[in-house]
């Protein structure tokens, strides 16, 4: 019983402390709205060109929204001593950065998806492409949690870590791109977007099980 | 056979190894370097298509080869380092790094002096040229990585935990950029690989590429030396070769 | 209060540490029996945190090994985590979370909650009354007593303590001395990294001092 | 491939598999000078380094 209280403990704390600081999960929201909505100054605002870039902008938007969050997954409790402590707690360490990969994506990942919707209309797209984006979001969203967890953990108090941690995850995000906006535009083309949804759900797989292994990993090593 | 192996996996013997084996593979790749290039430039025959142009091949996929195997290389040595902690596998790993990433930056070069000519752009998104991109990419967040971290040893155990993470992820990669161009480009023939290649214009790709190879591995010899000798200055042996 | 065997010791063997290619010590053992302290003593830089690092399991030794009760802590895992209890230079408190929020989370890390025991530690570090301030509003000198209060959470026979008094005022050291007393006594151990001359009072204790 | 002429030209492409080979040889060439100038500098300094101490 001890091991799901100790997961529970963590995300427990996690999320208490998330929302005891609001403005670090509002900052992000209003940093991929804004950049969401610097396109249309840029390329205009007719219907046509906007439905084309849409989903494409909605979607790097939101993967760099999620990049800039994901820093404060380990960094502060790197800071002030708490991760030595989950590092000697009874509990393996990938359940614990389990828990705070989930409390990263709860607070930081999934808010991202109401925003995205209210992109949706802000750039007029068809209602078609509502059901898509928010399929391809919940598959796509936690896989930058823990990818970005075990990056995040490989890069945690090193000197220009944000910019690092962005230039090491980024290519790791393409594929997660490449399919979710495929899947968006071809579902207002009225294709079907099975492929696309069951590759995103492979890779969702892929990461559930190996990037909270590589977290652990990484943090051993950073702590070492 | 095992023991005398792992006789080579200390420092100081894998340096004197090294020595040893440094001029037979530079003086070994640069015949075979010498005699791919006048198969290339001369002995083959100009494609029935694109002419002389096509004779790029020879540089061109060698490098995109090797790009790949350097990567492999690297994070096998970075699992063996990490895993049986073999400091000779960490040099290997950070000394492959660069020699990895400027076979990269080659093998996306020499595509674009090819794409030129062939299809009047110096970028071409191709699958191929794309996947090769991003491989870029990640050598250089290897690089990266290791001068962020000052301690070597865990330079190196972060290196291929990243180096891992990049090689599950290189065909996840490659297979989405293919359907990704499919979906984008439509199915124009880029001829960047060598489908039904005639036998004269495969031996000089054979020969470069046993080339590319050797001379990766001399090369890779000198900058793991390079790294022993910084990371074992205080070690009893190298100050032996000082004196 | 689980006592641990008398026989059961903690024995470092053989140990080497480097930092950046520099080494820091080598070929340095020690036997601690039950109810003894080890003080290691040593200028700023000569490896008292990285030894003690190395005894939790936080870094692994370029040479030599650490037993308890016979086996390597490596292989004893989470049984070696049970046992133990480190306290670093850095406290590992939530400033946003109050003294009694974060001392209930590491109960419910490391067994289960138990809030008679939270009361007992906070009261024996002199904290009782500031138990729901957020830890932002304490003192350094509290904040060291906060950290210093997970160690009364859950019996733990070892203690590896890295400078513990810093910013502890003189009552807070007598206070924690006192605590060290009652620890030893009761059959527990302590690996203690201090600068400290006149530390040495109570009980039996080694000094172990790093060039 | 008779003339050298013809040779250089490379049926008009030649500036692509100059370019091309050019760069390869460059970059394979500075990739190799560059470890064994580091490797020659090191050995010196560790010879300086115990020559100027006289012993371990």
């Amino acid at each position: 019983m001890s091991v799901a209280s100790a997961f529970m403990a963590v995300l427990r704390r996690d999320l208490l402390l998330g929302l005891r600081h609001r403005v670090e999960i509002i900052n992000p929201l209003v940093f991929y709205i804004l950049i969401a909505s610097l396109f249309p100054f840029a390329v205009g605002s007719d219907r046509s060109t906007l439905g084309i870039i849409g989903p494409a902008v909605i979607w790097v938007c939101a993967l760099l929204a999620a990049t800039l969050s994901l820093d404060r997954i380990f960094h502060a409790d790197f800071e002030d001593g708490s991760l030595e402590q989950l590092f000697l707690a009874r509990q393996p360490l990938v359940l614990l950065t389990s828990a705070k990969v989930l409390a990263h994506w709860l607070l930081c990942g999934l808010p991202l998806i109401p925003a995205a919707l209210a992109l949706n209309a802000l750039y007029q797209l068809p209602v078609t492409s509502l059901w898509p984006m928010l399929t391809t979001l919940l598959l796509g969203t936690p896989v930058f949690s823990l990818t970005g967890a075990a990056l995040a953990a490989l890069t945690v108090g090193l000197r220009g870590g944000g910019v690092l941690l962005a230039l090491l995850i980024l290519p790791l995000y393409i594929p997660v791109l490449i399919f979710a906006v495929g899947a968006v535009g071809n579902a207002m083309n009225g294709l079907s977007i099975a492929g696309e949804l069951y590759f995103l759900a492979a890779l969702l797989v892929l990461a559930l099980t190996l990037m909270p292994l590589a977290a652990a990993a990484a943090l051993r090593i950073r702590l070492g | 056979m095992l023991e005398s192996l792992y006789k080579y996996a200390a420092p100081q013997n894998f340096y004197q190894l090294s020595r040893r084996l440094t001029p037979w593979l530079a003086g070994a790749a640069a015949l075979l370097l010498l005699a791919g290039l006048a198969g290339a430039l001369w002995f083959a025959p100009p494609d029935y298509q694109q002419g002389e142009s096509f004779r790029i091949i020879y540089v061109h996929v060698p490098s995109a080869w090797m790009s790949l195997f350097v990567y492999v290389v690297l994070a096998a040595a970075g699992i063996t380092g990490l895993v049986w902690k073999v400091k000779v596998a960490d040099a290997l790993a950070r000394a492959s790094a660069p020699i990895g990433a400027a076979f990269t930056f080659l093998a996306l070069a020499t595509g674009s002096l090819w794409g030129k000519p062939m299809w009047g752009a110096w970028w071409v998104w191709d699958a191929r040229l794309t996947s090769e991109l991003i491989l870029l990419f990640l050598y250089v967040g290897y690089i990266a990585l290791q001068g962020a971290i000052e301690d070597r040893r865990m330079a190196a155990r972060a290196g291929a935990v990243l180096a891992v993470i990049g090689l599950i992820n290189i065909p996840i990669i490659h297979y989405s950029v293919e359907w990704w161009s499919t979906l984008h480009q439509g199915p124009t023939v880029t001829r960047f690989d060598a489908p039904a290649i005639h036998i004269s214009m495969l031996i000089p790709l054979l020969i470069m590429a046993l080339g590319f190879k050797l001379y990766y591995a001399a090369n890779v010899l000198v900058r793991m030396r390079c790294e022993l000798l910084e990371a074992e200055r205080n070690s009893a042996w190298v100050r032996q070769l000082g004196s | 209060m689980p006592n641990i065997p008398p026989t059961c010791k903690l024995e470092l063997r053989a140990l080497q540490c480097s930092r950046n290619d520099a080494l820091l010590f080598n070929d340095l053992s020690c036997v601690l029996q039950t109810g003894e302290t080890l003080y290691v003593r040593g200028a700023n830089g000569s490896g008292k945190s990285s030894l003690l690092r190395m005894l939790a399991g936080l870094a692994q030794p370029d040479a030599g090994d650490v037993r308890w009760c016979g086996t390597d802590t490596r292989a004893l895992g989470s049984d070696y985590a049970a046992v133990l209890q480190y306290v670093g230079h850095q406290n590992g408190i939530k400033l946003d979370l109050t003294a009694q929020e974060n001392l209930a989370f590491y109960q419910a890390l490391n067994g289960g909650p138990d809030a008679a025991a939270l009361i007992t530690a906070l009261e024996r570090t002199g904290l009782a009354s500031c138990a729901a301030l957020p830890a932002r509003r304490l003192s350094a000198g509290q904040r060291r007593r906060l950290a210093l209060a997970r160690l009364l959470l859950w019996h733990a026979p070892l203690w590896l303590l890295d400078e513990p008094l810093t910013s502890l005022d003189d009552d807070g050291r007598a206070l924690f001395r006192g605590l060290m007393q009652r620890h030893t006594t009761g059959g527990g151990i302590i690996v203690m990294a201090t600068h400290e001359a006149d530390i040495g009072a109570n009980g039996p204790h080694r000094e172990l001092v790093l060039q | 491939m008779n003339s050298l002429g013809e040779f250089l030209h490379m049926g008009g492409y030649g500036l692509y598999v100059w370019g091309a080979y050019g760069l390869s040889a460059a970059i394979l060439i500075w990739n190799a000078i560059v470890p064994t100038q580091r490797e020659k500098s090191l050995l010196r300094e560790l010879a300086a380094r115990s020559n100027g101490r006289s012993g371990p």
